[in-house]
C-alpha cells in the first residue's frame, strides 16, 4: 500500500498547481496557433512543446541535469544558438535585393525606434511604480521590437536571462501575429495613392557584390560596434558560405541539418524557461503589453519614413514596404505585398520589400550591440 | 544623484537611434561605392547566366553524389 | 636502444591482458553479426568498434580526456543521447496502426511482464548468493525485457552506469536475435488453428487523430507517471513534429542527421564501457543470462495475452500479434508476420503486429518510469 | 527489518505490472474517447486524399529547394 | 556626450592595433585565396573568417565566453574535431587503390620523411638561436609535412597548442600550394623517360577485401603503436561504416551533415587562434619556413623511393606517384597525374597516385603517433 | 649530461623513419596476405556486380524514403 500512496505522491495530478496547469493550456495554445493557424511553426511548436515538459510537476527534464536545462546552460546562456541561428539565416538571406536599392536601409533604420521607444516604456512603467524594470531587462525587453529572435534571444541571455522566457515568447508570438498587427496601422497611416504606388524593377546584382557585401558589413561593424560583431560576424559568414560558390556543402549543412537541429533544442530550451513559477509573473504582463507595442511603433516608424523618403526620392517609393523594416522575415515582406496588392492588384512589393526586411535584422543586430555596450 | 532612470533612457534612446542611423548610412555609403567600383570594373554582366550554370552544377554533384555513394 | 625498448613497451602487444584480447574478440563478433548477419547494425557495428577501441591497451581515447569517454560523459551519463534517439524514433514511428485498435496496446502491457519477472530474477539471484545485484541494479537489468535499447540505456544510466556496458550490450544481442529467441515460443504456446486467424483489415486514421495522439499521451503521463515523462514526452515531440505537418524539415532532419549522429557516438559511447576489466567480471554473465530469459517471458506473456484477448474480443485476434508486444521495432512485427504466414499463407499479420510493437515501446518506458520512481 | 529484498522485489513487480496496466488501459481509454470525438465532429474522411497531396507537395518542395539552392 | 565619446572608445577603430588590422589582411587574404583562387576553399573561407573575427578589438568572440573560445575548448583542445573529421575522411576514402597494389604503401612512408627532417631543422634553428623550440614544439612543426590537417592539428593540440594557430595555418596553405610547390621538385627529380611511364592497370578489389582492409589497420595499430589508434581507429571506423554496406544511413550522413558542421567549427576555432598576439611572433615565420621545406623534403623523399621502386619492381612504377605520398587529398594524385600528362598524354597516373596518397594519410597518422609516444 | 637537443632529435628521426616503415611494411605484408586469403577462399568475382547494384538499391531508398516522408 504504501507503494500505491507513493505512486499517488509522484503523480502528476497530486503534484499539479494551478499556474502549471495554465501554463500548460499556454503550451498548448502555442501548439495550436502553430499547427492549425500555421503561425512561425518552427518555434512555436518547439517552444509549446517545450513549455509543457517544463510544467510537468516531478519530471526533470527542465530544471538540474535534465536535457532541457543542460541544453539551455550549453547553448543559451552561451550564446551559441542564437549565434548558430544567425549564421544560418545568413546562409539562407538573399541580399541581392538591398543591394539593388541600398537606400532601403534607411527604412530598416527606422523601424528599430520601436526598440528604443519600448525601453523608455519599459522604465516608464518602472518609473510609474507599476513594474520595476532595470534599465538592463528594460533594454532587453526593448529588443523584442526587434522582430528578430535570436536577436532577442542572446541580448535576454546577456542582459535579462531571469525574463529570456517571457521576452522569446513576446518575440516569436507577435512575429507569428505579424500578419495581424502591421495592416490596420500600415492602412491608418497611408493614402490610398500612397499605397498604389509601383516601384521601379530592381536591377541584377552581380555575384561579386554579393560576395563583398558580408565582408563590408563585417569591416564596418568591426569597425564602429564591435559588441554587435558577434550576431552579425555570424550573419555575415552564413552569407559568405552562400555566395562564395567553393562552399556550397557547407552552405547547404548550414542551411538544413545545423540550423534545424539548433532550432529544436534551442525551441525545447527556451519552452523550459516557461515553468509557471517564473512565467506567472507580472513582470510578463508587461512584456507582452510592451512588446506588443514595440511592433506597433516599429511599424508606424518604418511606414513614416518609407512616406518621407518618398517624397525625397527620385525614384517612388511605396511606404508599405517601410513597414517590413521590423524583420519579421519574410512575413513582413508578404504583408507588404498583400496590403499593396488591395489597393493595385498589378502592384507586386514583394521584391521590393525583402530590401528593407533583411535591413531590419541587420539594424536590430546594430541596435542590440548599442544595448550591450551601453548597459553591460 | 538627480539622472533618473527614465532620463538615462531617453539619452540611450536618441543615441541609439543615432548610432543606428550613422551605421546604416555608413553601410548605405559603403555598399553604393562598393556596387559602384564592381560596375565599373567588371566588364559585362556576370549574374543570370552564372545561376543557370550554378543549378546545372548542383543537380550534376547531386547525381554524382548519388553515383558515388 | 632506449628508444626502441620505449616503442616496445608502449607496444600494444606488450600491454595486452587475456582479458582485453578476449573482447577484441567480442568486438569482432559483434561486428560479425551486424555485417555478415546483418542482426541490428546500426548499434552492433558502433558498439563492436568502440568496444574494440577500448581494449586496445595504451590508447586514450575511451578513458581520461579520450574523445568517448567525454561522449559517454556528455551523452550517456546525462541521458542525452538516449532521450535524442527517442525523439527520432517519435519522428520515425507511425502510431496508425495502434490508433486504429487501441486495445493493442494491452499486449503492450501484457509483455513488459518480462522486465519485472527479470527483476525478480536478479533478486533471486542475489538471494541464493549467487551474484550481488541491488535493488536499483536489479531494476536496470530488468529493462533489458523491454527489448528496447535507448530505454536500457538511459535507465541503466540512471540506476546502475557500472552496469550499463553489460546492459546495453544484452539488449541490442537480444534484440538481433529476436528473429531466434521468438518463433519457438511463440510456436509452443499457441495452436495451428489461433496461429492461422485472419484479422480484420485497419481503418483510416485521420491526420487529427495522429496529431492529438501524442499530445494525450503525454498529457497521460504528465498526469500518472512523471519519472517517464523525459522518455515518452521526447517520443511524442518526435512524433508530434512528424505528423502536424508545419515543421516537416525539423522532422527530417530528426529522422536522419541528427538521429545518426547521435547514433554513432553513443554506439562508441557505449562500446567504450567493453574495457575487459569492467565486462569481464561474473555480474556480466548474469546479465546476459537474465536478459535472454527476460525476452522469453517477455514473449510468452505477450502471447498468453493474445489467446485472452482473442476469446474475449468479438473481432479475432491472432495470438502471434502478442509476441511482438516487447517492442524491438519493427523486427518482432516481422517474425509474427513470418510465423503467421507459416501457418496461413494469406495471413499478413505486419500491419497488425505494429500495433502492439510500438505499444511495447510505449509500455516499457513505462516500466522504466515506474522502476526509475521506486528505486531512486 | 524482515523485509527481504526478495519481498520487495514481489512488491515492485506487483506494483509495478500493475501501473503498467492501468496506465495503458486509461491510453486505450483515452485514445478511444479521443477517436470517437474526432470522427463525430469531423465531416467526411481526412486521411487518405491528404497523403497524396503531401506527397506531391514534399517531392515539389524538394525540386524547389534544388533549384534554389 | 558621455554616451558618444563612449561609444568612440568601444569602437574597433580606437581600439585597433596594428597587429589586427594586419592580421585582418591576412584573414582577407585566405579568403582570397579560398574563393578566388579555390585553394583548399574549406578549410581557408572558415580559418580565415575565423581569423578576422579574433582580431576585431573589443568583441567577444573569440576569448573568454566567445562562441569561438568554447568551440575551440570542447572541439580542439579535446582532440574532437580532428578525430570526427577523420572519421569522416575514412568514410570517403576509397582504399581500392591501395589493395590493388599494396607496395605503394611504401612510398607513402618514404614522403614522411619530410616530417622528421623539419622537426631536426626546427631543432637546428633552435641550436643556432635562431629560434626557441622545445621537442614537443619542433615534433608539432613537423607534422606539417604530413600534409595533412587534421593530423597537424591532432598533434599541435596535444603537443604545442600555443603553435595551434601557425601550425595550422602552415598545414593548410601550404596544402592549398600543393599545385605550385610539388610539379618543380618532381620535374628535377626525373627524367622525362620516368616520367612518360604507364602503369599497369589496377585490378578489381573485392567487397570482402574493402571491409577486412579497417579491420586489419585497426588491429595492426592496437598491436603495434596505440598512440595513433585514435587518430587511425576513427579513420578506420569511418572506412568500415563506409565499406561494410549495412549502415549507409550514418556513412551518408558522416561524409556530410556531420563532417561539414564538424568542418565549420573546426575552421572557424583554428581562425580564432589567428589573434594578432598570439600570432605575431617570431615562431610564426619559423613555422611558415619550415612547413614549406618539410612538404618540399617530403615531396623529393616520395619521388626518389618511386625511382627506387621503378628499378626494384618487375611492374613498371612511374615516380611521380611518389610525390602523392604526402597526403594533401586528392590535390597531390591530381598534380601526379598533370605532371605524368605532361610528358605523355596517354599517361592516366591519376588512380595509381590515389595508393600513395591515401598510404600518405595513414603514414603521417603513425608519425604523429610516433612524435605523441616519444615526445609527451 | 652531453645528449643536445639536436641528437635527441636526430635519434627521434632515425627511430622514428625506423617504425614508420617497420608498421607500413608489415601492413603491406598483413594486407597481401589478407587478399591473398580472400580470393582463395571466395569463389568468383564480387565486386564489379554488386556496385551497380547498391547504386540502384540507394536510388530505390532514396525514392521510397521520399514517398515515405
Ligand atoms: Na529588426
Ligand atoms: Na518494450
Ligand atoms: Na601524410
Amino acid at each position: 500500500m504504501d507503494l500505491i500512496l507513493q505512486i499517488w505522491h509522484g503523480s502528476g495530478l497530486y503534484q499539479l498547481t494551478f499556474g502549471q496547469a495554465l501554463m500548460i493550456g499556454v503550451g498548448l495554445l502555442l501548439l495550436y496557433l502553430a499547427i492549425v493557424k500555421k503561425f512561425e511553426p518552427l518555434l512555436l511548436v518547439t517552444i509549446g512543446f517545450g513549455g509543457i515538459l517544463a510544467n510537468i510537476p516531478g519530471v526533470e527534464i527542465a530544471t538540474g541535469n535534465g536535457l532541457l536545462h543542460l541544453t539551455y546552460v550549453v547553448g543559451i546562456e552561451s550564446g551559441a544558438f542564437p549565434l548558430i541561428i544567425f549564421m544560418g539565416v545568413g546562409a539562407m538571406t538573399d541580399f541581392g535585393p538591398l543591394l539593388a536599392n541600398p537606400k532601403t536601409l534607411f527604412l530598416g533604420a527606422a523601424a528599430q525606434f520601436g526598440i528604443f521607444a519600448t525601453l523608455l516604456g519599459a522604465l516608464g512603467l518602472t518609473a510609474l511604480g507599476w513594474m520595476d524594470f532595470s534599465i538592463r531587462e528594460a533594454a532587453a525587453i526593448g529588443i523584442i521590437g526587434g522582430a528578430d529572435g535570436p536577436t532577442a534571444i542572446y541580448v535576454a541571455g546577456k542582459l535579462a536571462p531571469n525574463l529570456l522566457g517571457a521576452i522569446a515568447v513576446a518575440a516569436y508570438s507577435y512575429m507569428a501575429l505579424v500578419p495581424l498587427i502591421q495592416p490596420p496601422i500600415m492602412r491608418a497611416l497611408t493614402s490610398p495613392e500612397e499605397r498604389r504606388i509601383e516601384m521601379v524593377q530592381l536591377r541584377d546584382v552581380s555575384r561579386r557584390e554579393r560576395i563583398l557585401f558580408p565582408l563590408l558589413l563585417l569591416l564596418l561593424v568591426a569597425l564602429l560596434l564591435p559588441t554587435a560583431a558577434p550576431l552579425l560576424g555570424m550573419l555575415c559568414f552564413g552569407n559568405l558560405m552562400r555566395e562564395c560558390g567553393v562552399v556550397d556543402r557547407l552552405s547547404f549543412t548550414t542551411q538544413n541539418a545545423l540550423i534545424n537541429i539548433v532550432t529544436i533544442f534551442l525551441g525545447l530550451s527556451v519552452g523550459s524557461k516557461l515553468a509557471a513559477e517564473q512565467f506567472l509573473v507580472p513582470s510578463t504582463l508587461g512584456i507582452m503589453l510592451l512588446g506588443i507595442v514595440a511592433f506597433a511603433i516599429g511599424t508606424a516608424s518604418g511606414v513614416l519614413m518609407g512616406k518621407l523618403m518618398n517624397r525625397l526620392s527620385s525614384n517612388p517609393i511605396n511606404p508599405l514596404i517601410g513597414a517590413a523594416g521590423v524583420s519579421a522575415v519574410p512575413m513582413a515582406s508578404r504583408v507588404a505585398n498583400k496590403v499593396g496588392l488591395e489597393a493595385n492588384p498589378q502592384n507586386y512589393l514583394l521584391m521590393h520589400a525583402m530590401g528593407p526586411n533583411v535591413a531590419g535584422v541587420i539594424g536590430s543586430a546594430v541596435a542590440a550591440g548599442i544595448m550591450i555596450m551601453f548597459t553591460s | 544623484m538627480e539622472v533618473t532612470l527614465l532620463e538615462q533612457g531617453l539619452e540611450l534612446m536618441l543615441i541609439g537611434m543615432g548610432a543606428v542611423f550613422v551605421f546604416l548610412t555608413t553601410l548605405v555609403g559603403g555598399t553604393s561605392l562598393m556596387s559602384w567600383l564592381v560596375q565599373r570594373f567588371t566588364p559585362g554582366a556576370d549574374s543570370s547566366g552564372e545561376v543557370a550554370d550554378e543549378e546545372i552544377a548542383a543537380i550534376g554533384a547531386a547525381i554524382a553524389q548519388h553515383r558515388r555513394k
